[in-house]
């Protein structure tokens, strides 16, 4: 990693003509991964983009970068092949609330309880974008799609608090359609060792258009969205006056200076406390909701266990070879 | 014949065929195991065939609880565990209650009079005790009180009874030893090693063996011991070897040539589980070993592997197969190297876990959507099972294609003795990596073989996306026109093809043209072969050709099949590789001969069929 | 030909065939349809074509983008959408580039040259202008101004651009209704039911449909108009139903007439989604459908649906299908009755989805662990799926199996008239319902089907078990012994194969014996139809023979098979069909023609074909 | 439901011989569940049981009731099409920690996002038993098996958090060898509506015995297991005498006398609440490890809105038949 070429993002554009429709989000969120990459410092060819099958899945053929466009649901499983096989690789996982909620459910969880050490970007447009427009599992309750005519009666997941519920050390939450925080995410998901998982509040403007703008339009966000760092009140509002504060078991929004409320009495966001409960919370919340990394604490990568042990081994069977195996044990010559 | 104790007569055998017989619990396998390595040193030919319920610890005494190990040990080169029992180890009611059937009069028949308790006869569903009602009168009945002789012999140890039982089935090896004239050495030699920590054990199981040497030694009822001579094997370093095992060490091996790590992305199933339990004790070969959350996880984190730059397998039996299906497709659409093994069982469905069968053939060929083709290929025995991991390795590796390799519980489960390789001996194997950037796609192909370029993460200036979507024929970039689609079909299916002329010929056995061509793959092999030797041996223009190879299939194949009259498709199945024969070489007189019974072959049911099939006077399947 | 625009001439054709292109947003597929549906309505017969880019809008203007449907119009009984075009409308030069070559010179070309933007010229990688480079002289070019035009027509509606635009391709319908002579009725009719709550979006489409019509009227470049007289269609009432919707229909027919409820378990999957899209509509007719997580789940739900007693069905395309395998054996061995429905796409892997294949068969046949045969059957036209979907109900629920029901992408989104039926004409479904718990077991069987009895929850006294072990030939029980599992095997097999004492023998078009059978299945019908009636027609001794039931075949096939010199067996893969042929029916002078293109067989790509195979002298294989 | 005979449990057992290892707390499991079912006053004929591979799998074949022994890791799914199909009847699923968390663990938690009206048992052993010990999900960091000779490298998952973490609106956990209460927990769980996920800590005496002694043995018990019960303290220890209390958002460990603590500083277990914050955390708990119902929380059920938006199709769509739908639209006469 030390003689990296200063790269630009055109350099992680590949040769292929993007294919989503006109304002969708994913160009964003494209864009601010090839902005991301020249900043994270690892040489292109190490670079490994994994998706599954959906609007979103087509990422890897847009990055000039190694990358595999596999099959429906399967690209934490694939991804895990490729960072066991080569634990050195930057690998990125690209899927779909469909791809990693709905097939990919399984896959999803596993990789995150083992921590393997990769970035997730779920691209969360709560619908099937690339199949035109079913229910996905992120999909809200009574909303019709065209396999809910008269309404989804599927309550939905919430991928925070899966995710956590799986023991994700890193979650993110983050508006689709910002790229400058989107860039500076990335970033921080690659540095962070472990499974970074990232929800993108991702709009289809086919499908689903407007689907997060009771808190993620230019009107809505400041007042009902807060944007949470490590280290720093939860701050919100429009006149930035409105806090996060813990009553009990209960989060509650409170307003500095009413009714005495002042900025100590809010809480400062603790990303990397090992217990669970307050993140857990902060991805519950709805009104505001909570976006930024609400989680990220360091444990030791899947990788890094199975890496070890395999390391351990090799030194401790020094010397061992095919040969040598194959004549261990009961062995008689004729 | 003398009834003196001391002057017992000895008589020399070609063979003997052993199966032993008892509760889950009574250590049969062990038992087993210890008789044919033990002969196995000695310089025979061994064959083995374990053959357990699928319950963990079924209760006690019961019928389906009752766990088998059948072993053949031979002065000639031999390739089953034999046919005709010449004698029977039964430990308890249930064990002879289900074996019995098997054993021919007159042969002789070992059992624990211990065990045939009012309780243990009724869970067997006998009415009245046969040792007493003359049932058994027709078979050499040698009755020996084998649980109590054990723990008078461990008495003053100070075990509880419990452990003291466990030792019985060591009593009934001695005895047996000193029939069939084997060295206790061994299996001493192997009570040190495996219980190092427990010198208890170790004391118990030797006093246990060598009181049943003893008590058969003084026993009247046995009138005679046997011989068998050591066998003409090639010379040599000798181990025995499983076919699970053997699986496993082909992979290393193959890794080890190919300059390569191994990967396995697997998920537990029976029969297959043993090479993933084998691949994880080598991490210090670098051998990458996932167990993955399903099956899907599995062969999903293998093309991950394989993407990475891994010789990348995985291993699975039958309903993993299925699940595996989609995957494979993407695999063979973005031409990844790797092998998946089938363990075949009993099937459809959840089917018959521990018994062996040969009927996944067809989802191995077809189990994915569209045009698919992949290599398949099978592996005939226990220790041939090393040469087909490593020959599925090489063509993966070679020709950038997912191989199947299929395996079945027999050979699986079962072991033979194995001349070891080494590692310099063995093939060598030519990845075809790229090496020059300029113009390279992932698409570029070698001339001959059609094989893709191989190149992967790391390496600088072959950046490429793969994917399964059809893929512009040059470039490999994504591509739905019709004509580019046809050609990518058409160019899938033809590099699978030319691994035609990468493979060996296929071989005859026995007659090389003539009456009767028997046909057979996989697992059948010991007993195709040994079937059709004899047949063959009394002058019948009988030949075998067994294909290793079944996607594609050599070269020759159209010549050897029209050089018989008639041709016999030999399968542990319903008639699949019949049917494939019928659409790849169609025009040849093809009769079948399948068995759907989650049991191998015998020789002499196969003979039986030959002399049919050649008395037939028209085309009659069966 | 008189250019006096008010005074031209008209001439009456048997059949029409056009194109519509443009971009993905320009809403070609409705024009088509409106086009298709007037004609209907006017008496035609008519099949249609639509082919669309797997992107959902891809960019504007791009190659890729272009979205097509075809059309066929007809005074006789037509099958297929038809080879040759009469006219190609390409709405922008993307269009254009990607369409031209399927029009042959001569034929008719509109093109709205406001879309001939320099932009858009780059975009379809034109360096120079076609309608100025004299390129499109050897077409019967009417290059009008379709975008203007609108815009002109509804400027004082007061709608912004974007919105005007969306009207053009009905500016583009009104001139080819006026070419045609077809009524603009239906398609007003049309805009004021779907655009019900936006009257200024009724007024629009409407007045750019008449000014393309008056437009068209008024243009001296139309110098002839043409009529298609009404088919002899049967009398009766009529609509024009979608392949999907189709089958949709097929099953809730069937659960009416079993006296069932439908259950649909299934995950949207291209192209198969429309029917799940159907059935989500009807929970009135308690039509019960799961959206599940996987197409695991989808099939794994619609088990447990159907041992709760429902008519249960999974709906899937070839990757789904692949997923779906083991499940299928779960449900094959415990005989539970359901259909599984597959859609057919280009494969292998993802591959091309929006494209059509039949690459998927030997999936159907063989893609699951084990000795598993289920019935599979084919439904060949939009209106056919509704039968098979009824009949592959009947089979499963009166034989207790699973049925697979092939279609694919190119009937399932074609359309045709239908001739409607009612309720009280299809035939009768007698499901054979356990009625006495007497000595009942889950593996009681009718002596002729040797279909079980079926028993669910809620019937008091019949509770039992299923699962995917080996079970009892008579209890049902799990069971492992040998002889046991060899007759379920064939038990199981030979259910599925007296199947065919209850299904109608295989019917041959044209010649009934002779030169030259072609043979097909599935979605292929229609061309194989008129290629072959045409090749009749002028005296070839051809007949076709079209299987819709291929698990069993028609008990009558063999029979058929041997009536003719030669065989040629078509399909829209890599013969896969042809192999089934080989193996269960060897003997016969076969020949295949196959296409893997994604595209249907053309008519006379066929009958080159079949003069080809005739001339012959001995096999090859193409 | 009215006329339902008095069953007594050998009603519920099947003919046939019961093949699980002597000294399996399977037997015990079974056995309370043909105890807890006369209880429950449902006719045999409308109860299921459906499974999927494993040891436990085998479960339904000794119920004398009707049931599916499926395939592994899709009896979840198989249920969701029996309880849709026929909401009526009382549905149980059988599943061990593979079947249900490794290869099954999507079905798992879709079908508690989704609240279909079951009752799911998780036989936990933390080992694979059917396939004669591999680890599963639920194993050990660093515990040796048949396939991690060298230790796990792969972090477990929590049964309670996941399906917190996917809304689990019951969740119960259990020792697997106290007959009593286990049939009371079953009672409960089956009067639930909504899925009802017990998680039963299951000795496996082959593969991995004494897996729960550190908490569950005679000794252990007293001191580290918590049995709470809903409106009851949560009070533990040999001599009841030690509970939990909230302290922040972290439970702690209190002696009743101790440190001036008293009864009333000890928390109520209120199983009802809504928020799962407090579940969350009990499920998290090691010591004492918490057992009983940890979370019961009402809620509508999917069988419930999806048959409820049918009822009301079918009200809407009065006189409706098969040949008025094909006669709808479009039609034309020749
Ligand atoms: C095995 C399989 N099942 C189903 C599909 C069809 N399919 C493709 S993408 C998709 C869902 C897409 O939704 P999501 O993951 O949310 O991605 P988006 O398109 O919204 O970005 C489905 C159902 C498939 N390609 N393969
Ligand atoms: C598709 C498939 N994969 C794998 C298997 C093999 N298999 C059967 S049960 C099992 C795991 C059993 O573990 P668990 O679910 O914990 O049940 P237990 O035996 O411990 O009760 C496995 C891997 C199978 N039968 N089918
Ligand atoms: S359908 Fe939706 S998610 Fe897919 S590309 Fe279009 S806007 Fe984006
Ligand atoms: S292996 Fe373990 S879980 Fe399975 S039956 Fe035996 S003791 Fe029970
Ligand atoms: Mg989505
Ligand atoms: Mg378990």
């Amino acid at each position: 990693m030390t003689d990296v070429k200063k790269y630009t993002f055109k350099d992680f554009a590949s040769d292929q003509e993007v294919r989503w429709c006109p304002g969708c989000d994913d160009y964003v969120i494209l864009r601010a991964v090839q902005k991301a990459l020249p900043e994270i410092g690892r040489k292109k060819e190490d670079v490994v983009f994994i998706s599954g099958i959906g609007c979103s899945s087509r990422f890897p053929y847009y990055m000039n970068t190694y990358g595999v466009h596999s099959i429906h649901g399967r690209a934490a499983a694939v991804a895990t092949g490729t960072k066991l096989a080569n634990p050195d690789l930057s690998v990125w996982v690209i899927t779909g609330d469909g791809d990693a909620l709905a097939i990919g459910g399984n896959h999803t969880i596993h990789a995150i309880r083992r921590n393997v050490d990769m970035n997730v970007i779920l691209f969360n447009n709560e619908i099937y974008g690339l199949t035109k427009g079913q229910f996905s599992p992120t999909s809200l309750l009574g909303q019709k799609t065209k396999t809910s005519p008269f309404g989804n009666t599927q309550p939905p997941f919430n991928p925070g608090e899966l995710a956590i519920g799986a023991h994700a050390r890193f979650f993110a939450r983050i508006s689709g359609n910002k790229p400058k925080e989107l860039s500076a995410m990335f970033i921080q998901a690659e540095q962070f060792k472990g499974l970074s998982f990232i929800e993108v509040l991702q709009n289809c403007v086919i499908f689903n258009d407007g689907a997060f703008d009771k808190f993620n339009s230019k009107e809505t966000r400041p007042d009902n969205q807060v944007y949470v760092e490590h280290g720093k009140k939860m701050i919100f509002g429009h006149d930035n006056n409105k806090g996060l504060r813990l009553n009990g078991l209960k989060l509650e929004v409170v307003t500095i200076g009413e009714n005495g409320v002042t900025e100590d009495d809010i809480l400062v966001h603790d990303a990397h406390e090992p217990d669970p409960t307050l993140h857990f919370m902060l991805t519950r919340m709805e009104n505001p909701i909570v976006t930024g990394v609400i989680r990220a604490v360091e444990d030791m990568s899947f990788d890094e266990r199975f890496v070890g042990q395999m390391e351990e081994r090799i030194a401790a069977g020094k010397g061992v070879t095919f040969d040598s195996l194959v004549e261990s044990g009961e062995t008689y010559t004729l | 014949m003398s009834n003196n104790f001391s002057q017992k007569s000895s008589s020399e055998l070609d063979s003997v065929v052993i199966r032993f017989a008892g509760d889950s619990g009574d250590g049969m396998q062990l038992t087993g195991t210890q008789f044919a390595d033990t002969s196995a040193l000695m310089g025979n030919d061994i064959a083995t065939f374990p053959n357990y319920p699928s319950e963990i610890r079924a209760p006690q005494g019961s019928l389906f609880g009752v766990s088998g190990f059948q072993v053949q040990v031979a002065s000639q080169d031999i390739s089953t565990p034999g046919d005709d029992l010449d004698m029977l180890v039964a430990m308890n009611p249930a064990a002879l209650k289900t074996n019995l059937p098997d054993l021919a009069p007159g042969k002789m028949l070992l059992v624990d009079t211990d065990a045939f308790t009012p309780k243990n006869l009724k869970k067997a569903g006998y009415e009245t005790n046969p040792l007493e009602d003359g049932s058994l009168e027709p078979y050499r009945l040698i009755a020996a009180p084998m649980t109590s002789s054990t723990k008078a012999a461990l008495l003053d140890l100070g075990m509880d009874t419990k452990s003291m039982d466990r030792s019985k089935n060591m009593f009934t090896l001695g005895m047996i030893y000193w029939i069939y004239g084997r060295s206790m050495d061994h299996t001493i030699e192997f009570f040190q090693k495996k219980f190092k920590k427990k010198p208890i054990v170790i004391e118990a199981n030797t006093r246990a063996l060598k009181a049943g040497n003893v008590y058969a030694e003084n026993l009247e009822l046995i009138a005679t011991t046997y011989q068998v001579r050591p066998a003409q094997l090639k010379k040599g370093k000798y181990r025995i070897i499983m076919g699970n095992q053997a699986t496993a060490w082909g992979f290393i091996a193959a890794a080890k040539k190919a300059n390569k790590e191994l990967f396995l992305g697997s998920y537990p199933i029976t029969p297959a589980s043993d090479i993933l339990h084998e691949l994880v004790k080598h991490p210090e070969f670098r051998v990458k070993s996932f167990q993955a959350e399903d099956e899907i996880a599995g062969v999903a984190s293998t093309i991950g592997a394989s993407f990475a730059g891994d010789l990348a397998i995985t291993t699975t039996s039958g309903p993993g197969l299925a699940l595996k299906g989609e995957a494979i497709g993407l695999a063979m659409i973005t031409e990844m190297p790797m092998v998946i093994v089938n363990v075949q069982r009993g099937g459809p469905s959840t089917g018959m876990p521990t018994k062996t069968e040969q009927s996944d053939l067809m989802q191995a060929m077809y189990g994915r959507n569209g045009e698919s083709p992949v290599i398949v290929v099978a592996a005939h025995s226990p220790s041939h099972c090393f040469d087909m991991a490593f020959e599925a390795s090489k063509l993966a590796l070679e020709h950038m294609t997912p191989v199947i390799l299929m395996t079945d519980g027999y050979i699986a489960n079962g072991s033979e003795p194995w001349l070891i390789k080494k590692l310099a001996d063995l093939p060598t194997i030519t990845t075809n990596i790229a090496k020059n950037p300029e113009g390279w796609t992932p698409y570029t192909r070698d001339k001959d073989s059609l094989a893709r370029e191989w190149a992967y993460p790391g390496m600088e200036g072959f950046e490429h996306r793969v994917g399964g979507l059809e893929k512009n024929v040059q470039t490999g970039n994504v591509n739905m026109q019709p004509m580019n689609h046809e050609e990518m079909v058409k160019l899938r299916a033809e590099k699978v093809k030319r691994v035609e002329n990468y493979i060996p010929d296929l071989e005859v056995e026995g007659a090389q043209e003539g009456d009767l061509l028997v046909v057979g793959w996989g697992g059948t092999y010991g007993a195709l072969h040994t079937a059709v030797q004899s047949a063959f041996g009394v002058g019948k223009k009988v030949g075998l050709a067994h294909f290793n190879y079944i996607n594609p299939m050599p070269k020759n194949t159209a010549e050897v099949l029209k050089k018989f009259k008639k041709i016999v498709v030999c399968e542990l199945n319903a008639g699949q590789f019949y049917k494939i024969l019928l659409a790849e070489h169609p025009g040849h007189n093809y009769f079948k001969y399948n068995k759907v019974q989650g049991l191998p072959f015998t020789i002499q049911e196969l003979m039986n069929r030959f002399d049919q099939v050649i008395a037939a006077e028209k085309v009659v399947n069966v």
